[in-house]
C-alpha cells in the first residue's frame, strides 16, 4: 500500500493567484494512497524542503508529489531533498501548476480544477514509481570548440588554460571570425586586429589546443561527457606540413580577380590563397570552385613554384574522429546583404555598401589601405549617409528583433570618416539610438557633439542614384516630419545581424533548440544563457543572438567555466531512465519473441541480441538486450515492441496508463 | 472623457479604426519611412507619420484635428507608404476611412472641397449613367467649384482628337447602379 | 481564342487610343476581346475616397457581370481597374461578411472565379511566345518603362512583378527591340486623381518623373495606365511649367509601342490622339 | 452545446512541446484550460494505444506534439511518431474513430505562442464536434451518462 505526501506550492502568489491550492491541498488528501497532504508558500524554500523531509521520514512516504513549477526548473531540487530524506529520488513526480495552470489561466474554478487533475494524474503514476540508481558514466575530458572568432578563441583559451584538451574547428581558412574584419572597435577605438591577433597565435600555439581550420562538424553522437564527433577535415589542396608559408604560390597564381571574402567583396583575391596577412595558421589553401586547374583541367602554376613542393591537388577531404566530453557551439552570425532591399535598390548601386564593408575600407589592412574611398570610382565621399535598422526592427522584412550592436558601430564609423576625411559630411538616420554599455552613451555623444556628425530621426525610404550621387530619401520625425532628401556619394546600411547560413542544421545535428531567427536556443532566458537543451552543448557568441565583442567573450568565457566545472568531475551520474527488456521465469524467459524491430527503431544502436542458453550452451532462445550505457531513454523502441516486452524506466506502461486513467476519471 | 494629454488605451478612434481598418495605431513606431517616401507629403499639413502620431495619443482634440486636416484629402492613395512600412500598416486603407468618416461628419478641410468636388461629380455621372461621362463630370465639377475658366483649352482640345464623347455612354441596368448608390452613399447620410 | 474584356470608362473616352492599340495588338495575334456587356465604372479612386462599400460593389458587379457570361479570364488593361477589381476580388474572398453584404447590395451572385489580367500578364501569357518572331520594324529607341502605382501596389494583393523597380514592361520592350533604360521613377505616383482638382501638384508630381526619363535619354515614355497617360501627356503644359522648360518626349502606351514594332498601322494604333505629338 | 467544456488530453514530448508550454507560461500568455498534459520523453514513445485508451475513458479530443521534423531530440523519434501516425490516421478512419477529434503538430521549445493557439483552436473545434459520446458506440459500450464541465 502506497503512503504519498502531496506537497503543493503557492511560489509567492504565482500559483496562489489563480489557483486555490488549500483546495488543491485538501482534495488530494482524499486520494486514496495519500497519507499526508499540504500547502505552502515555498516549497523550494529551506523550510518547505524541511516540510517534505519531515512528512518523508515522520509519515514513512513511500511516494511524493511536488504540485508547484515546471520540473524542467525545480526537479533535481526535490529529488534531492526526498534522497536526502532516505527516498529514492526517483519516487518523486511534479505537477506543472504554475507554466502549465497558474500562469497561462485567470483565476477561476476551471483553474483550480486542473490544478487539483494534474496533481491527481502523478499521484496515480508515482504509485508504479520504482526506486532506481543513477547511472554513472565517465567523463572525456576534451573540449570541441566549434568557431573561431573571438568567441571561439576565448572559449578554447580558457578551458586549455584551466589545463583541459581543446579540439578548435573553423570552416574558414583561417581563425579570427569577424572581429578579423573590423576596423577599430567602440568604444575606445583601440584596432581591432592589434587586440585580436596575439589571441590567435596564442590558439596557435597552445599546447592543449588541436586547431584545425578549414573544417566542419560532420556528426555527432553520444551525450554528456561521452560525445563521438566525426569532423571533415575539407582538403586544402596543400601538405601543411612542408608549406613554409612563404607565399610564392599566392604570388604567381595567374587567377587574381576572385572576390575576397575577407575584404566582403571589395578586394580580389587568388584562388589559392591566404585570406587576410595575419591569418592563423598563415598557410594557404586552394579554393577549388575558381581555381582554373580544377575547373579547366589546365595551371598548376602554383606547384611549379612551390619551393617546398607542397601542393597537393589530389587531397582528399579527411574525417578525424574524436571522444568528446562537452562542446561549445561559437559558430557567430551574418549580415543581411544589401540585394535584401528593394527600396535600397536591391544591391545594384555599388556604393551602397554595409557596415561590414565600412570596416575593411577604415581598416588598414583593408582594399583602401584604410582611406574612405567608394566601391564604384575610388573617390573619397564628400558626403556620407549611415542607415541605421537596414532590415532590422523591420517585421515586414522578417526580422522585427533589434541587431543591437549596430547604433554602436555607426556612431563608430561616423566618426572615423570625420577623422579620415575632414571637411566631409556625414549623417546617420536613426530610429532610437540603443547606446546601453559601458561609456557607450559618451561615445555617441562625442560622435555628435565633437566630430559632427548630423544625426537624423527618421527611417530612409528610397535610395536611387542619379548623376552619379545616391538620392538619399528620408524624413526627420522631429522637425514635425519634415521630409529630408540627401544627395549623398555613399551610402552605409547597418544591415540586420542575422544567424549564419547553416545554423540550422547544425542545430539539428547537435539537437540543441533554435528559436524562429535560427539564432541556437538558451536553456533559459535568463539563468542558463550559455547552456542549450542538450546537456554537455554549451554557447558562446553571436550565434545565440546579435552579441558585441564584449558581451560575446563573457559570454565564452562562461561556457568555459561550465566545461571546466564538467571536467572537474571523473564521473558523471546520468538519468536512469532508460529501456529494458523484461525477463521472465524458464521456459518462457521474456515475452520478447525476438522480433528485433526495435533494433531497427533505437537511434543509439543501444539493442542487442541476447541468446538465452541452457547449461549445456544450447540457444534457447534469442531475446533483445538493452545496453544501458548507450540508451538515451527516447522510448521509441517501447511504441514499437509488438509484445509489450520493452518498457522505459520513468514513463511504464503502468505508468502512463495510469496517468491518462486518473485524469479521466475523477 | 479624460483630459490627459495621452490617452492612447482609451481612445474611441483608435478603436474605430482597428475595428474598421485592421490598423491599430498602436503599432506604429514613428520611424518616418512612410512619410519620406510619400510624393505628398511637403503638400500636406500633417504628413502620414505625423498623423499616425497624432492619433497615437488618443487625444481628441488632435484626432479632430487629423480629420478637419488637409492630409488626408491630398493623399492618393499610391500606396507608397504601406509598400514600405516595417510595420505593414495599411495607412491607404485608414486614410480612406478617415475621408469617409470626415464627410459624414461634415468636418472635411475646407482646402479640399476641389478635391471632394471632383470626386462626387465623379461618383454623380456614375450614380446616374452608370459610367464615366466626362463633359458632365466637368461640368458638374465646375457647377460645384465656380472654377468655370480652369480647363477651359483643354476641352476642345480633346474634342478635337475624339477623346470626349458628347454623349453619356448609359448603361441598361441603371436602375442596378441606382439602387448600389442608394445602399452605400445615401445610408451614410442618415 | 476569346477573353473577357473590361475596357473601363477612360478607354471609352479620353484614353480611347489605349483601346484601339490593346485591340488592334489582340487582332493582330488572333486574341478575340469581347466585352463584358452592360459593364459600370469600377468606381476609380472617387470611390474609395468617398464610401467603402461603394468602392466594392462597383468592382463585384462588374466581376459578377463576368461570371454571368461565362468569363473564366478577363483582361484590364487600364492599371486603376485592374487594382480596383483584384483588391476587390481579394477583399471579397478576405471578407465573408462583406460578400454576403456587397452580394445584398448588388442583388447579384459572386463566386469569385474569374482570372483578372493587366494588360502585360495578358501580353506576356498570349503575345509574348511568338512576339519576337512578328516584330518587323524594331522599336530602336531608348524608352523609359512607367510602371505608376497600381500595377505594382499593394503588392501582397496584386502580386505582380517586384513593387521596387519592376521589370516585366522593361522585358517586353527588349523583346520589340527598344532598350529599356534603368531609371529611378517607375513606381513613382505621378498624381493621378489631383488631375483636375490640383492640377498644379500634377505637374510636380509627373513632373519629376518626366526629367528623370528624359535626363536618362530617354525618347520615350512607355506606360499602362490612361491616368498616368493623361498626367504625362494631357497635363504636359503643367509639366513644363513646373520645370520651366518644354519637355516634348512622347508617351506611349504599350500596346502602341508593341504595334509599331510589328507593323500596325499607326492611325490604327491612334497615335495621332496624343497631345503631345508622337514623331518616333 | 454552448456550456459543453471538452476534456483534452496532450500527450507531448519532454524537450520542445513541454518545453514550448512553459515557455507559455513563462510568458504569460492565457489559454483555455481545458487541456491536460501528459509528459513523455519522445513523441517516439506514444503508444497510439494510449489514444484510444484515453477515448474509452472520456477524452473529447487529444492533441500529440513533439519537435518540429529534424529538430528531435533523439535524432528521429519524431519521424517515427509521424509514420505510425499516418498508419494510426488509417486505422482510426477504418474502425470508425473520428480523427478529426486528434491534433498532431509540431511546437518547438521557443513556440510558447504556438502552443496557446493550438490548444485554443483544438479547444474550438472539439467544441463544435461536441462531445466524443459516439465513441461509446464505436465500441460497442453502452451509452452512458458523461458528464462534462
Amino acid at each position: 500500500m502506497s503512503k504519498i505526501g502531496v506537497f503543493v506550492c503557492h511560489c509567492g502568489e504565482n500559483i496562489s493567484a489563480t489557483v486555490d491550492c488549500a483546495k488543491v491541498a485538501e482534495t488530494a488528501a482524499k486520494y486514496e494512497g495519500v497519507t499526508f497532504s499540504v500547502d505552502y508558500k515555498y516549497m523550494c524554500s529551506d523550510p518547505g524542503q524541511s516540510i517534505i523531509k519531515n512528512a518523508i521520514k515522520e509519515k514513512g512516504l513511500t511516494g511524493v508529489v511536488v504540485g508547484s513549477c515546471s520540473p524542467r526548473m525545480h526537479e533535481p531540487t526535490f529529488r534531492k531533498a526526498c534522497a536526502e530524506a532516505g527516498l529514492n529520488p526517483y519516487m518523486c513526480e511534479m505537477a506543472n501548476l504554475r507554466e502549465h495552470c497558474s500562469w497561462v489561466h485567470e483565476k477561476a474554478e476551471s483553474t483550480t480544477e486542473k490544478a487539483i487533475d494534474l496533481v491527481r494524474v502523478l499521484v496515480e503514476k508515482v504509485k508504479y514509481n520504482q526506486s532506481l540508481d543513477a547511472i554513472k558514466v565517465p567523463v572525456t575530458k576534451t573540449a570541441l570548440v566549434i568557431g573561431g572568432g573571438i568567441a571561439g578563441i576565448q572559449t578554447s583559451l580558457d578551458i586549455a588554460n584551466a589545463g583541459h584538451k581543446v579540439i578548435l574547428i573553423e570552416k574558414d581558412p583561417s581563425i579570427g571570425g569577424h572581429m578579423s574584419q573590423l576596423s577599430e572597435t567602440f568604444p575606445t577605438l583601440d584596432c581591432s586586429q592589434c587586440i585580436l591577433t596575439p589571441r590567435m597565435v596564442e590558439v596557435a600555439q597552445h599546447p592543449n589546443i588541436t586547431l584545425y581550420t578549414y573544417a566542419e562538424l560532420e556528426s555527432l553522437e553520444g551525450f554528456i561527457g561521452n560525445f563521438k564527433v566525426k569532423i571533415r577535415r575539407k582538403s586544402k589542396s596543400i601538405d601543411e606540413k612542408l608549406c613554409t608559408g612563404c607565399g610564392m604560390c599566392t604570388i604567381k597564381c595567374p587567377n587574381k580577380k576572385i572576390p575576397s571574402e575577407f575584404n566582403e567583396g571589395l578586394g580580389k583575391r587568388t584562388a589559392i590563397y591566404v585570406p587576410f596577412p595575419q591569418a592563423v595558421p598563415n598557410k594557404p589553401v586552394i579554393d577549388r570552385i575558381n581555381c582554373t586547374y580544377y575547373t579547366k583541367g589546365k595551371c598548376r602554376i602554383c606547384e611549379k613554384v612551390c619551393p617546398t613542393q607542397a601542393i597537393r591537388f589530389d587531397q582528399e577531404d579527411q574525417i578525424v574522429e574524436a571522444e568528446i566530453g562537452a562542446i561549445v557551439v561559437a559558430t557567430g552570425f551574418a549580415v543581411k546583404q544589401p540585394d535584401f532591399f528593394p527600396e535600397y535598390g536591391y544591391g545594384k548601386y555599388a556604393d551602397v555598401i554595409t557596415g561590414l564593408q565600412f570596416e575593411r575600407l577604415a581598416s588598414a589592412s583593408g582594399p583602401t589601405l584604410g582611406e574612405i574611398r567608394r566601391p564604384s570610382d575610388g573617390k573619397i565621399p564628400e558626403k556620407i549617409v549611415f542607415l541605421s535598422c537596414a532590415g532590422s526592427r523591420d517585421e515586414a522584412k522578417g526580422i522585427p528583433y533589434c541587431s543591437k550592436i549596430c547604433c554602436m558601430y555607426i556612431a563608430k564609423h561616423a566618426m572615423l570618416y570625420q577623422h579620415k576625411v575632414h571637411g566631409g559630411k556625414s549623417y546617420v538616420f536613426y530610429m532610437d539610438i540603443r547606446a546601453g554599455g559601458k561609456m557607450y552613451e559618451e561615445f555617441v555623444r562625442r560622435a555628435i557633439e565633437d566630430d559632427g556628425v548630423n544625426y537624423i530621426r527618421g527611417r530612409v525610404s528610397r535610395i536611387y542614384e542619379k548623376n552619379g550621387k545616391l538620392i538619399v530619401k528620408g524624413a526627420d520625425t522631429l522637425l514635425n516630419a519634415m521630409p529630408v532628401e540627401i544627395e549623398a556619394d555613399m551610402v552605409v546600411l547597418a544591415t540586420a545581424g542575422i544567424a549564419n547560413e547553416g545554423a540550422e542544421e547544425l542545430a539539428q545535428k547537435l539537437h540543441v533548440s533554435y528559436d524562429s531567427y535560427h539564432f541556437f536556443a538558451e536553456a533559459h532566458p535568463k539563468l542558463k544563457p550559455v547552456e542549450t537543451n542538450t546537456a554537455g552543448i554549451f554557447l558562446a557568441g553571436a550565434c545565440q543572438a546579435p552579441r558585441d565583442i564584449p558581451e560575446s567573450v563573457a559570454m565564452a568565457s562562461g561556457a568555459a567555466v561550465k566545461v571546466a566545472g564538467l571536467f572537474s568531475q571523473d564521473e558523471l551520474t546520468r538519468e536512469p531512465l532508460i529501456a529494458f527488456v523484461n525477463r521472465q521465469a524458464p521456459p518462457v524467459y521474456s515475452s520478447c519473441v525476438g522480433c528485433f524491430l526495435c533494433v531497427s527503431a533505437c537511434p543509439y544502436q543501444a539493442i542487442e541480441k541476447e541468446e538465452i542458453k541452457n547449461r549445456n550452451g544450447e540457444v534457447l532462445k534469442t531475446v533483445a538486450r538493452v545496453n544501458p550505457g548507450l540508451c538515451q531513454g527516447c522510448g521509441t523502441c517501447v511504441a514499437f515492441c509488438r509484445t509489450k516486452s520493452i518498457d522505459i524506466q520513468g514513463y511504464t506502461h503502468e505508468q502512463v496508463y495510469s496517468e491518462v486513467m486518473a485524469l479521466l476519471n475523477d | 472623457m479624460s483630459t490627459d494629454s495621452h490617452n492612447s488605451s482609451l481612445s474611441k478612434l483608435g478603436t474605430e479604426l482597428l475595428v474598421q481598418t485592421g490598423v491599430k495605431v498602436t503599432h506604429c513606431y514613428q520611424c518616418g519611412k512612410c512619410t519620406a517616401g510619400c510624393p505628398l507629403a511637403e503638400e500636406m499639413d500633417y504628413p502620414p507619420s505625423l498623423v499616425m502620431r497624432m492619433l497615437q495619443t488618443g487625444n481628441p482634440e488632435l484626432e479632430e484635428r487629423v480629420l478637419r486636416s488637409f492630409s488626408i484629402w491630398v493623399c492618393l492613395t499610391c500606396e507608397m507608404c504601406f509598400a514600405r512600412c516595417p510595420m505593414s500598416i495599411d495607412i491607404p486603407k485608414m486614410m480612406d476611412y478617415l475621408r469617409e468618416k470626415a464627410i459624414k461628419e461634415k468636418k472635411a478641410n475646407p482646402k479640399a472641397k476641389e478635391i471632394i468636388a471632383f470626386h462626387k461629380s465623379f461618383l454623380d455621372s456614375i450614380k446616374y449613367t452608370g459610367r464615366l461621362y466626362e463633359i458632365g463630370l466637368f461640368a458638374g465639377y465646375k457647377s460645384r467649384t465656380l472654377k468655370i475658366l480652369d480647363d477651359l483649352s483643354l476641352a476642345p482640345k480633346m474634342m478635337k482628337r475624339g477623346k470626349l464623347n458628347i454623349l453619356p455612354e448609359m448603361i441598361h441596368d441603371r436602375s442596378g447602379i441606382a439602387a448600389i448608390f442608394r445602399k452605400t452613399v445615401k445610408k451614410n447620410k442618415n | 481564342m476569346t477573353l473577357g474584356f473590361y475596357p473601363g470608362c477612360s478607354l471609352k473616352g479620353s484614353s480611347r487610343e489605349y483601346a484601339e492599340s490593346v485591340l488592334a495588338v489582340a487582332g493582330a495575334f488572333d486574341i478575340f476581346l469581347e466585352e463584358i456587356s452592360d459593364w459600370n465604372c469600377c468606381g476609380a479612386t472617387a470611390a474609395h475616397n468617398i464610401n467603402r462599400e461603394l468602392s466594392v460593389a462597383l468592382p463585384a458587379r462588374i466581376l459578377s457581370l463576368a461570371e454571368k457570361q461565362g468569363f473564366e479570364e478577363i483582361v484590364v488593361p487600364c492599371a486603376a481597374c485592374f487594382s480596383r477589381l483584384t483588391v476587390t476580388k481579394h477583399e471579397l474572398s478576405a471578407d465573408p461578411s462583406l460578400r454576403e453584404r456587397i452580394c445584398e447590395i448588388n442583388k447579384m451572385d459572386y463566386k469569385g472565379s474569374v482570372r483578372i489580367l493587366n494588360i502585360i500578364q495578358m501580353l506576356d501569357k498570349y503575345v509574348t511566345p511568338s512576339l519576337e518572331s512578328r516584330v518587323t520594324k524594331p522599336f530602336d529607341h531608348k524608352v523609359a518603362c512607367y510602371y505608376g502605382c497600381y500595377l505594382v501596389r499593394p503588392h501582397e494583393i496584386l502580386k505582380f512583378d517586384r513593387e521596387e523597380d519592376p521589370q516585366s514592361m522593361d522585358d517586353l520592350m527588349l523583346k520589340i527591340g527598344a532598350t529599356p533604360i534603368d531609371w529611378a521613377f517607375k513606381t513613382e505616383c505621378c498624381g493621378a486623381g489631383l488631375s483636375v482638382s490640383r492640377t498644379r501638384s500634377v505637374g510636380r508630381l509627373s513632373g519629376k518623373i518626366i526629367s528623370d526619363a528624359v535626363d536618362r535619354g530617354a525618347e520615350a515614355m512607355v506606360v499602362v495606365c490612361p491616368m498616368c497617360h493623361s498626367n504625362l501627356d494631357m497635363r504636359r503644359d503643367a509639366i513644363n511649367t513646373f520645370l520651366g522648360e518644354k519637355i516634348g518626349i512622347p508617351v506611349l502606351y504599350v500596346t502602341q509601342a508593341i504595334g509599331l514594332a510589328v507593323g500596325i498601322d499607326r492611325k490604327a494604333l491612334a497615335l495621332q490622339r496624343h497631345f503631345v505629338k508622337v514623331t518616333i | 452545446m454552448e456550456d459543453f467544456e471538452p476534456k483534452i488530453v496532450a500527450f507531448v514530448c519532454n524537450w520542445c512541446t513541454y518545453a514550448g508550454a512553459d515557455l507559455t507560461g513563462t510568458s504569460r500568455i492565457k489559454y483555455a484550460s481545458n487541456v491536460r498534459i501528459i509528459r513523455f520523453p519522445c513523441t517516439g514513445r506514444i503508444d497510439y494505444m494510449l489514444l484510444i485508451k484515453a477515448f474509452d475513458e472520456g477524452a473529447d479530443g487529444i492533441i500529440v506534439s513533439g519537435c518540429h521534423p529534424n529538430d528531435c531530440h533523439y535524432t528521429s523519434g519524431n519521424f517515427h511518431a509521424r509514420r505510425r501516425w499516418i498508419m494510426f490516421r488509417a486505422l482510426c478512419n477504418f474502425v470508425g474513430i473520428d480523427i478529426r477529434r486528434i491534433k498532431f503538430s509540431w511546437v518547438s521549445a521557443a513556440e510558447g505562442a504556438k502552443w496557446a493557439d493550438i490548444v485554443n483552436s483544438t479547444v474550438s473545434s472539439i467544441r463544435e464536434l461536441g462531445p466524443y459520446d459516439e465513441y461509446k458506440k464505436v465500441a460497442g459500450r453502452p451509452v452512458k451518462e458523461v458528464a462534462h464541465g
